[in-house]
């Protein structure tokens, strides 16, 4: 929908990544360019943590190489990434629970003024964001293990805004949440796109995939099973990507025994492709780093 | 926003009634949307640890969970007006000195153990580190006749150095810093013995027992040089940025790394400074004792442990202020004062100093439960 | 070195100062021998301070009861610290006590740091059992006490060296405490009198560092070690105590040794006159040099009274030395307690 | 559909629940039938957890009562609940890392043999359960931090056909799982129902609910907003039930300012109902004891 | 299944190929069909924290990582080795069963902290307990001629005691066992220097030093009963509820609990047999030295705690073998016999303990981090 004809904002080619003899990632390549939302999707193990990871700073590649706007770059460790404009949300959060919200919005960038830092600044700054958000939190200075699960949601993605930057990466931003706050950080997500960022979502819920992707790429066993348009697409054609990396395979029919518990007026036991179906649904695990 | 809900949000954050958002007029309109729903979810929290929450920031709390949490504080109190009655020399200003020379060494190390355990990590090389540092810096003065302020600066450097040895072990090889360090302690020691074939070294070059002898302002200058380390450790842990990325290393290492902040570096600068105001305690040692001794400070970094919990720092990394281990180490060196001031048997005070101690804690444990409540 | 002259019966007319008598009566098993007269009327009210080594230690906890018992005697008032072994806070122990304006500070071992504030703060010093500079001391100190265990030793050894042992490579085996300076510093004294007076090299003698739970149990093992390695040579033990001497000679008996093992121990505590009233140590326990940590603590009392006084202390004439014929006669209680 | 009019095997009768001055659970009242499966819906906060840790002895109540096969229980500590028969798989799956298969299969009801553990028995039957489920175990012996995620809740919910239990609770047993692993722990629900057990399934995957659940119960803010036959209801009414507490409320127009970015074409912001909705979605904290 | 899905699971559990589910014939039709995706997933595991995975199956495993695993067993056997060609006198049945003797309180003190590790927790009042322990029985002897029999059943009867205090002050209050166990410490040696007024207790009844240092077997007594508490804590963690409910309760408390298991009776357990081990290193102690002391035991706390590092058990709970902490006593008697035997000096001594513990950690955490690759 946003997509333009200019230089992409982040490009990889041939991004692959081996763990030991686990090769987690091979031969991925997309394009990411300002103002678009790129969904990721992909069943457990795909790669998609290891490739946001690669993204953001936390591995190195072991094959292919990144160019942020049309730079090469290389990572050696996440404040790499944060130099380059690339923010990422991650599924654990990654808040340090013990600081207060203006600590963790402004953790490794902290503001100084001489020696030191700028307290009052940081506080002010936090107010001002999180205000933006106009979300109830009880003050900037208290500390993240008293809030609500949703409040820490908010002060995660917070933390993208406060770095200015103009890639967003999040790692199931709304996997926690119910559907109300679900719906608010989709929101959000599109009000970035909108303010010409590029984002970065990885989600398991297809619907709100389709709600809110410009463009979807699905991977399969660590490469890219497909990129498509969502306008171009049908949920039925991702869900076979995702399920047997493939658009076109069918199941295989020998893959499960039935167990011939058959119950009349049940709903099918697999995916058929409907609208209805929500194909995926995962947690990650607590990042490695 | 449901009636509903807004009364259950009320009931969590109480001074942020659900009004308050309408109040807004945001200055970003690009994120102004985003809102809210996140503040009325529930406030256990989803993802991280089972910490207590939501009653933390209700009224009730403002009342003995306040005092409780003022433990140490109170504790220091009571016993300064209990030895204050109980003794005619205790409320002296040349008996609170001795207290606050007694204690420089301790709590000198106290404040290095504070950032430690800040940090997540804890440094049982101390004890072996002064001993090998007033060994170090009796040789350097006496066999080689270099000059104190070059032997200081040699003491030091020695500190500096079982800082990165502690770093490599830890952060290089990756092994436990109870393990590395208790280890390490072990050989350190050994080298001490070693240099001074298990003998005292005393010094007849007096240049340092009259700097640390020396009351400018009427004050020792040990006191003055365990004031400084507490300020200074104070405003590097609130006010620096070393001090933030060290909560923030202790609290949530992987978050850490990932926002940005270059863990390994703070890890060694934290072991850099432990080993640092170890090798000041043992400079301080060298001159209150005129000698270097490899057998000095055996086990203090068991005392240095006792007295920093007793200021009830979070064994979980993250948390902790050095002025609590300040009050912690004051109650340790007024109850020794006191009990020697009162004649007390030698045994008793031992008992009154566990004593003490299983209570402090006990108070501390007590408080957190009603917190978490 | 310390007191000089004689005063135990200078000014000893009758009422106006204790008699040896008198003290010997009011320390009953212990019969202490007065180093100094002390007046019945004191001039004032005096206060000493003691900075003790470690009163976890028995040795020194009973150092305390002799003082504690003189100072209630002779009415004194006397504060003792306890430095924890931690020799290097003796400053800021010093300092604790001085705050109540005592007289007169004893300590052993005293640091340069300590002996020059009491100088700044006028306070006198009494050393026991150690020398520092021209502090009055009385006692033994380490070199001596080194030196006292090998001459005590000597008669034994040459004898033995002469017949049983001749030729056989004899060793010196000292057995000290990990992390205490003073230990090694005695042991060390004793190789170096062995070299002289017996001719034994440095090159065989040994220091061993047990470590344990306890000095006896810890010792043992240790010096099983060493014998098991030394399995044809003869030892001479010395130690800075009494119960690292009783472990080592347990060992020696446990392993047949008992032949090939001459000791002598320091201190004369109890575990020392258990064993030299056991029979079946005779051959192996020489002596043990009696420091009577009571009398010692008692006189440091008086010794302080006689130096805040400026009047000069008797010298001390320890060097009793227990063994298995004596032992009876100087602790006859011991063993019907 | 298997409801039958035998007295319940489960029944909850004004269940309340108090932490301190918050009132997670009031009045909560159902009865759980054998060969039925009961879902319970509910957003964040609702009392899901709640209840179900009342149901299993984690808590103890504050109000009402409970009564398995007509007797009344006072549960004082999970062990009393899995006496009664009752078994639940913990969303965080309550699995001892360093343990291996069959130790935490088997842990806190060891087979005994004299004063020692029957290890051999113990192995035995846990490779004949695990066979049962033709999953793919290295090995009884591996110990958990050795297994993948899809394993491990593969040992969680074998756990329960240990014990034989007739009464089996499941908090999310499937949010961890991709779309193939979700089908079979949902065939897995039938399949035990259809052994005449009785299951309560909590999920936030309506879509699952629908497939598996024989009635709905929907909390909202500690109290049973309904309970419905999944056969007489629709997926709207469970949607405005889960939201609003109530099947007839509209929502209220102002509770969201809108940020006015309209997005021609998106999906809409809000639940409509559809049946493409996937209402709420989360995932327990780890479960405090 | 598609191929592709098999041959990923092939990658990561090679022992177990996917047409092994084919071969089945289930004998419980009703979860039958619960299946065979399950085994394809993400090995690295989602939810539990992130532990190596994976590459700990596979082939390659079994070389230079197995090697490393035997860490603590390969340095017992090269050290042994290395004496045995030193020293014509170190491998003889006497001197071995000496070194079996030095070590018999540290053994026995360490066999119940590591089952206190695996449980998750710290016991450092040992050192105390040992103290207090010979004091008690020895003034029992003595004082009031009880007998010896009755003597050691009170002796373990004050273990029992200070274990359920300890039980009391961490699952009762609440207090981390570090915390809580380091101030009971301190309090229970002030009671043995109260008890004894500081002083050592000799015991002229000699029943226990004779039943301790009799020879059943040609093996010290002491000896003997090193072997029966660590087959005793063998079996008890190996093959006994009580032990794998200890190893349960260690790695996941709330997962233990939630299981049925008595947690709180586990801890009280655990604190209980600490204490009494405990009790039992202070009546050994009582009969090889004839006598109890206050000051007996001073800082064995943390000695043992180096020799079950050294056997290199997680600090994290759940994990630990009881052989393990056995190789690591050994170990350090076997350092301690050799380098007597060879004569080297004291002080060198010192050096070469704690290069040879930082060696061991070392080495440890190399294999850690192969496994982990
Ligand atoms: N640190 C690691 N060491 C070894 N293998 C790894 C590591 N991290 C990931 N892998 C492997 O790489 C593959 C991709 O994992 P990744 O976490 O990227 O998947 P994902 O798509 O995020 O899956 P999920 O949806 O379950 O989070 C998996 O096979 C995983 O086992
Ligand atoms: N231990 C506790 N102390 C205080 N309040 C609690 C505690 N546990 C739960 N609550 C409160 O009880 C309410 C219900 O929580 P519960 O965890 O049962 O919700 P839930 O329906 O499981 O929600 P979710 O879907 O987010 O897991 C919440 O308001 C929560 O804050
Ligand atoms: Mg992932
Ligand atoms: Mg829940």
């Amino acid at each position: 929908m946003t997509e333009t004809t200019t230089a992409p904002l982040l490009s990889a080619q041939g991004v692959g990544k081996l763990f030991g003899h686990v090769r987690a990632l091979r031969d991925v390549s997309f394009d990411l360019h300002a103002g678009e939302v790129l969904a990721v999707l992909g069943d457990n193990g795909a790669g998609k943590s290891t490739l946001i990871k690669a993204l953001s700073g936390v591995y190195d590649l072991t094959e292919g190489r990144l160019r942020v706007r049309g730079e090469d770059v290389s990572f050696g460790k996440p404040a790499d990434a944060t130099a380059r404009g690339i923010a990422t949300v991650y599924q654990d959060l990654a808040l340090v629970d013990t600081r207060d919200v203006a600590a963790n919005l402004f953790l490794g960038r902290e503001f100084r003024r001489g020696p030191f830092v700028d307290r009052r600044r940081m506080y002010r700054e936090a107010e001002r964001i999180l205000d933006g958000f106009t979300i109830k939190l009880p003050s900037v200075r208290v500390p993240i293990y008293l809030l609500s699960g949703g409040q820490r949601q908010a002060v995660a993605i917070a933390r993208v805004l406060v770095g200015g930057a103009d890639i967003v990466i999040m790692d199931e931003p709304t996997a926690a949440l119910g559907v109300q706050e679900s719906e608010r950080v989709l929101r959000l997500v599109r009000d970035l796109r909108d303010a010409g960022k590029a984002v970065i979502l990885i989600s398991h819920n297809l619907q709100q995939v389709w709600q809110t992707a410009d463009r979807i790429m699905v991977m399969h066993l660590g490469r890219v099973a497909g990129i498509r348009r969502r306008a171009d697409s049908t949920v039925e054609e991702i869900v076979k990507l995702i399920v047997y990396g493939d658009p076109d395979t069918e199941r295989d029919p020998d893959g499960a025994p039935d167990a011939g518990t058959g119950e009349a007026g049940a709903a099918p036991d697999r995916p058929d492709g409907g609208t209805a179906h929500d194909p995926v649904k995962d947690t990650d695990r607590r990042a490695a780093s | 926003m449901t009636a509903g809900l807004s009364a259950h949000s009320a009931a969590h954050s109480p001074g942020h009634p659900a009004e308050h958002s309408a109040a807004h007029s945001p200055s970003r309109p690009a994120v102004r949307s985003f809102a809210d729903g996140l503040g009325v979810l529930n406030p256990a929290g989803w993802f991280g640890p089972t910490r207590p929450s939501g009653s933390g920031r209700d009224g009730r709390r403002r009342t003995a969970d306040r005092l409780l949490d003022l433990g140490i504080y109170l504790a220091l109190v009571a016993l300064v007006l209990y030895f204050w009655q109980a003794s005619p020399y205790f409320m002296t200003q040349r008996n609170l000195l001795n207290v606050g020379a007694a204690v420089a060494v301790t709590g000198v190390l106290a404040a290095g153990m504070t950032i430690a355990l800040i940090a997540g990590q804890l440094d049982l090389t101390v004890g072996g580190n002064i001993a090998l540092t007033s060994v170090v810096v009796s040789l350097v003065i006496e066999d080689l006749g270099w000059g104190t302020p070059l032997a200081v600066v040699v003491g030091l450097a020695v500190g500096v150095v079982i800082g990165l040895v502690n770093t490599a072990l830890v952060v290089g090889v990756g092994i436990n810093s109870i393990i590395a360090t208790l280890a390490m302690g072990i050989v350190i020691r050994g080298v001490a013995l070693i240099s001074t074939d298990g003998q005292t070294k005393p010094l007849t070059n007096l240049a340092l027992p009259d700097f640390l002898q020396d009351r400018p302002l009427a004050i020792p200058t040990s006191v003055w040089i365990l004031a400084a380390v507490f300020l200074a450790s104070w405003v590097v842990m609130t006010f620096t940025r070393a001090g933030w990325h060290i909560y923030g290393v202790g609290g949530n290492p992987s978050a850490a790394l990932r926002a940005g902040v270059r863990t390994k570096r703070v890890y060694a600068g934290v072991f850099v400074t432990t080993g640092v105001l170890a090798a000041l305690g043992g400079i301080i040692t060298t001159g209150t004792s005129s000698s270097g001794g490899p057998n000095y400070a055996n086990g203090a970094e068991f005392d240095v442990l006792t007295a920093v919990l007793l200021g009830g720092i979070g064994l979980a990394g993250g948390s902790g202020r050095v002025q609590r281990t300040l009050a912690g180490v004051l109650v340790i060196g007024v109850l020794n004062n006191g009990l020697t001031l009162m004649s007390v048997n030698s045994y008793y005070q031992q008992l009154a100093r566990g004593a003490v101690f299983v209570l402090a804690v006990v108070l501390g444990a007590v408080g957190e439960r009603r917190r978490a409540r | 070195s310390g007191g000089t002259g004689t005063s135990t019966n200078a000014g000893a007319a009758s009422g106006v100062t204790y008699t040896a008598a008198e003290v010997a009566a009011a320390t009953g098993a212990y019969h202490v021998t007065p180093l100094f007269a002390v007046p019945k009327k004191l001039p004032r009210k005096y206060r000493f301070a003691f900075l003790s080594p470690g009163l976890s230690y028995p040795y020194f906890a009973t150092w305390s009861d002799g003082m504690k018992a003189a100072a209630k005697f002779y009415g004194v008032d006397l504060d003792q610290a306890d430095l924890n072994f931690k020799y290097d806070t003796e400053l800021d122990q010093y300092k604790q006590l001085a705050v109540k304006g005592p007289q007169v500070v004893g300590s052993q071992p005293m640091n340069d740091a300590t002996y020059q504030q009491a100088r700044r703060d006028g306070v006198k010093t009494v050393l026991i059992d150690g020398t520092f500079k021209d502090v009055p001391h009385f006692g033994v100190d380490n070199q001596q006490v080194g030196k006292l265990a090998v001459d005590t030793l000597v008669p034994a050894a040459k004898a033995r060296m002469a017949a049983a042992w001749k030729g056989r490579k004899v060793d010196v085996v000292g057995l000290t405490s990990p992390n205490c300076s003073d230990c090694d510093a005695r042991v060390k004294a004793s190789f170096a009198e062995a070299e002289a007076q017996l001719g034994i090299p440095a090159a065989h003698t040994t220091m061993l560092t047990p470590q344990g739970q306890d000095p006896t149990t810890s010792a043992g093992s240790t010096f099983n070690d060493f014998l098991t390695g030394h399995p044809d040579d003869a030892v001479l033990v010395v130690s800075y105590g009494d119960e690292p001497v009783i472990g080592s000679i347990n060992a020696a008996k446990a392993a047949g040794r008992g032949g090939d093992v001459l000791a002598v121990s320091n201190g004369g505590d109890s575990a020392a006159r258990l064993a030299l009233r056991d029979p079946s140590d005779k051959s192996m326990l020489v002596a043990a040099v009696d420091f009577q940590p009571y009398a010692e603590g008692w006189n440091w009392v008086e010794a302080a009274i006689a130096t805040a006084m400026g009047k000069p202390f008797a010298t001390f004439s320890t060097q009793r030395v227990l063994t298995s014929a004596n032992v009876d006669r100087y602790y006859p209680k011991d063993g019907t307690e």
